[in-house]
């Protein structure tokens, strides 16, 4: 069965998830991501949104993280001095989903501006609560798509912090969250050792090289990197037929 | 004197150019009304502070109402960029705009030190961001009890905030439900509050659940009943958000002039939110109509 | 597995000799049933902390539970001073307990700190007080912002906490309506957390309104369903508070015998709440009895 | 008409409320002062109990200050949380009630240890929220009952404070509320002039022989002392019939 990019990026981030984990989660990727891993391996996934909705439970595919349909059917809601407050800043929260336009070598990722912060030459629209989930969050789940300018050696900007500047980065810092666990592209799924990105998979059709083209430092590679595994056609068929039955985000 | 009037007269004896503006909403009951409002008015020079300036702030931006953004995330939600906001800091069109910039957490904690009359609020955010070094007003501060650091913020007090709700009595006694985002701590923390909602109810609704109101006429100063006040967001139980109005933003603000077309048609030549709502195609209404779905009551107790 | 269980085995798993214990509650929902409870499983050298250490942390002093009381008022609420708890201080009997004392604002933030991970929280209260001087525990900070300086107290996390609400689904989401005093913030600072209603209804009942929940699943241990779990004090909508049994308790606990005594028959000898509510007279009951007085539903909107 | 100490007491408090206060109010005489104020010269006064119900319209007399009657038919409830911090910390409360079993000179109030802090003669309840009330409300409203150990020059804790020390010294502890603005006893009104408690009214049949007797300190009078203006027939009808008909308070 043959599956998109998207696809294959949303079954990888589905596997991060632990059943029972509080998972922060965004619109999108990681949405698809949490539902299918939810119907899935982690029926008791808490599905929580930066607007505050606890244990949400759609029962369509929400537009954005305010959607009605985050809060019909949840187990609470609460205003963002709450949710900041109570579940990211307490520490309540195991696993985040973060994008942005960089990424850098040590999980630190930018969605503030390229170029000079006072002067841009784009400006992107800053952290939101970015900021804070990879701070407090145990694991950070990181997507984006795979190319040179977004994967520079060190972003132009931290706007959320990963492991900072390497080995001991987080803790000099004071940093709660476990930091950036996994990095999923459409190239490739990559893990993090001594705090620096590593390839742990390499997608069907992508070579190493590709990858190292596509990424702005000499990239490590695990040793015993494989070849990422594809979706099956169970988790296609409950992507494509309930969770994004318009196809919007395939 | 009832403080219940027009989003006009509101509007006008609560705002001078100039004012720091906090239009409360996160995703959920923004004042879209409020906005148009302050767009004809052509008010100029505005602090507008909000931690998530979606398209009202960009059309406010576009119409040259806004001298200065103090935000944590400038988008377009499960859309894109907001392409004025990006136009006035990028090229200074219409006007370029001064930015103060926080996270979501750091902007609310400004609000809620506001609202609770704190010099400072502690808070875990920031530490090896580069956030800090751009902005004065996140500042680090020591534990004293024990060495650890944690970064603060300094209240933030809007000169004017804009709340929304569903339901509220003449008085101002409002009920939220569903998102309620930083409704309260922006209006705890203003000096002058303008409240806006779907309903005005009987104070006897409000009354028979306390614990869902929101504020207290106390702290409201006019009061404004406006059904549809948040299209193309949404009320809860009210309406959806209208998310081909989004799509649509991100084709009509591609260029100022397009944007401004859309500003003559839908803002400046509109009287009010009701012309504007009349102004929608009723296929477009009736799909944001949502059906019904009643909470299950809670007994107070007769005493 | 269930975590919904009877308040014997909750409390024998849960609580540990010596362990910090908040029996949460402002005048509203007191957990009295837990607190007799831990007076029949004779725990002792517990630190019982709570801002109102009324009725119910007076039995426990008075059966030797107790070795330390954090507070910030210690009376018979509307009645007068707390005999067991100045017996116990005054004269050593039936044991000394040491003290560690707040106002309600620096407890309930003690609270608030530990529920949201902060080192300090600042508040705007001690200040030309002598309760400083009494307690290390309060200590003075400046504000990064200016010259101002104001009072810190550092975060306080409870092995346990035991927690009521009206309704709550058998996960442990749970409503609480009228006075929630600070059971969300104990619920949310304490390691362990007893959760007890007055009903275990269906999920769906609690996602009616997400807007009401107080604390969710995720955050309790334990929950147990247990009617007039908080008589003589009262759940709103389903019981009165029982004055005269306030006004009793102040004859009652006159002499240390007078007080063993009544534990003798209304706690030693009785096996759980249900039994010591059977144990009260249908008249009593009766007039404890509230009409019914319904909230005004809401529309969350059919999605 | 005949009238009872405490119902001259519950008329000079309720005197002192002005029609719109937000008042923070206590069980017992402020409660049925405040009531009174509402039926009579202060319609719009709203009710605010520390237990954290906003604009509460009690059916009636409240028992404690978490009376359900207090929450049933309030404009608004807060968790304790949102009581002390939006309200009290936030200045929000124009008048509040305090009493306590001492008062000095300076209007600072005990309402902790009679003796020694560590080894008391009599421990009493402690602050509660009296000490932020004391702290941040606009004008505060003492009713004790006039006793020479009730009033030492000095109180043996300060456990919520008047003047402090004296002329400015609010000022110098960064207290945002006015402080005490009126004692009312069963012997007399007192206010403060110069941060000092100063004889303003006495009560119908007591002189100042008595009212100086039962102060421990040279307590100054008002040039203007007057004798207290008693009770009005409309003001115990209301008292006795509506606010406490079955006399608990009384």
């Amino acid at each position: 069965m043959s599956y998109s990019d998207t696809e294959l990026m949303v079954v990888k981030a589905a596997q991060e998830l632990r059943d029972g984990d509080s998972v922060l989660v965004g619109i999108g990727i990681p949405n698809l991501a949490a539902n299918l891993a939810k119907r899935t391996h982690a029926p008791d996934l808490r599905m929580i949104y930066e607007s505050g909705t606890i244990d949400s439970d759609p029962s369509s595919l929400p537009l954005s993280i305010g959607d009605p349909v985050l809060a019909s059917g949840a187990a609470s809601i609460e205003s963002l001095h709450g949710g900041f407050n109570y579940y990211l800043q307490a520490g309540r929260i195991d696993a985040g989903f973060l994008g942005g336009a960089q990424v850098d070598k040590h999980g630190n990722i930018n969605s503030t501006v390229i170029g000079d912060y006072d002067d841009p030459d784009v400006r992107l629209p800053g952290s939101g609560g970015a900021c804070e989930i990879a701070s407090n969050v145990e694991r950070t789940i990181i997507t984006t798509s795979h190319q040179r300018q977004r994967f520079p050696e060190e972003v132009d900007f931290v706007t959320s912090p990963g492991f900072i500047d390497g080995e001991g980065g987080r803790e000099k810092h004071g940093l709660q969250g476990g930091g950036p666990a996994a990095v999923i592209t459409d190239m490739a799924v990559m893990g993090f050792q001594n705090e620096e990105m590593v390839v742990e998979s390499i997608h069907p059709g992508v070579d190493r090289e590709d990858v190292q083209e596509a990424t702005g430092w000499d990239i490590k590679f695990a040793g015993d990197v494989d070849e990422t595994e594809p979706p099956t056609e169970d988790e296609l068929r409950l992507i494509r037929d309930e969770l994004d039955p318009d196809g919007v985000y395939l | 004197m009832s403080k219940v009037t027009s989003m006009k007269q509101a509007i006008s004896t609560a705002i001078s150019d100039g004012d720091s503006v906090y239009l409360a909403g996160f995703t959920h009951l923004i004042p879209f009304a409020a906005g148009h409002e302050i767009i004809r008015q052509e008010y100029t020079d505005l602090e507008v502070v909000r931690a998530t300036p979606d398209l009202i702030y960009d059309q406010m931006i576009a119409a040259g109402c806004v001298g200065k953004v103090t935000f944590s995330w400038a988008g377009n939600p499960g859309v894109g960029s907001l392409r004025a906001f990006r136009r006035a800091i990028e090229d200074g069109v219409p006007n370029p705009i001064e930015l103060e910039e926080y996270t979501h957490f750091g902007l609310v904690m400004r609000l809620y030190a506001g609202a609770v009359g704190l010099p400072f609020v502690p808070l875990k955010t920031f530490s090896g961001s580069d956030l800090p070094a751009e902005n004065d007003n996140i500042r680090s501060v020591q534990s004293p009890f024990g060495d650890e650091e944690v970064y603060a913020v300094p209240p933030l007090n809007p000169d004017v905030a804009v709340v929304r709700g569903q339901r509220a009595d003449e008085n101002g006694n409002v009920h939220l439900w569903g998102i309620p985002g930083e409704h309260k701590e922006a209006a705890l923390a203003s000096d002058t509050v303008i409240l806006s909602v779907e309903e005005i109810v009987d104070e006897s609704v409000i009354r028979s659940d306390p614990n869902r109101t929101l504020v207290t006429a106390d702290d409201i100063d006019y009061i404004v009943e406006e059904p549809y006040g948040s299209h193309p967001s949404y009320a809860q139980g009210y309406y959806d958000r209208d998310n081909d109005a989004y799509l649509n933003w991100d084709e009509v603000s591609q260029t100022h002039e397009s944007t401004q077309e859309w500003l003559d048609e839908w803002v400046y030549s509109v009287a009010d939110r009701d012309e504007y709502i009349r102004k929608l195609s009723s296929d477009r209404l009736l799909d944001l109509q949502t059906g019904n779905a009643y909470s299950e009551p809670i007994n107070m107790g007769e005493n």
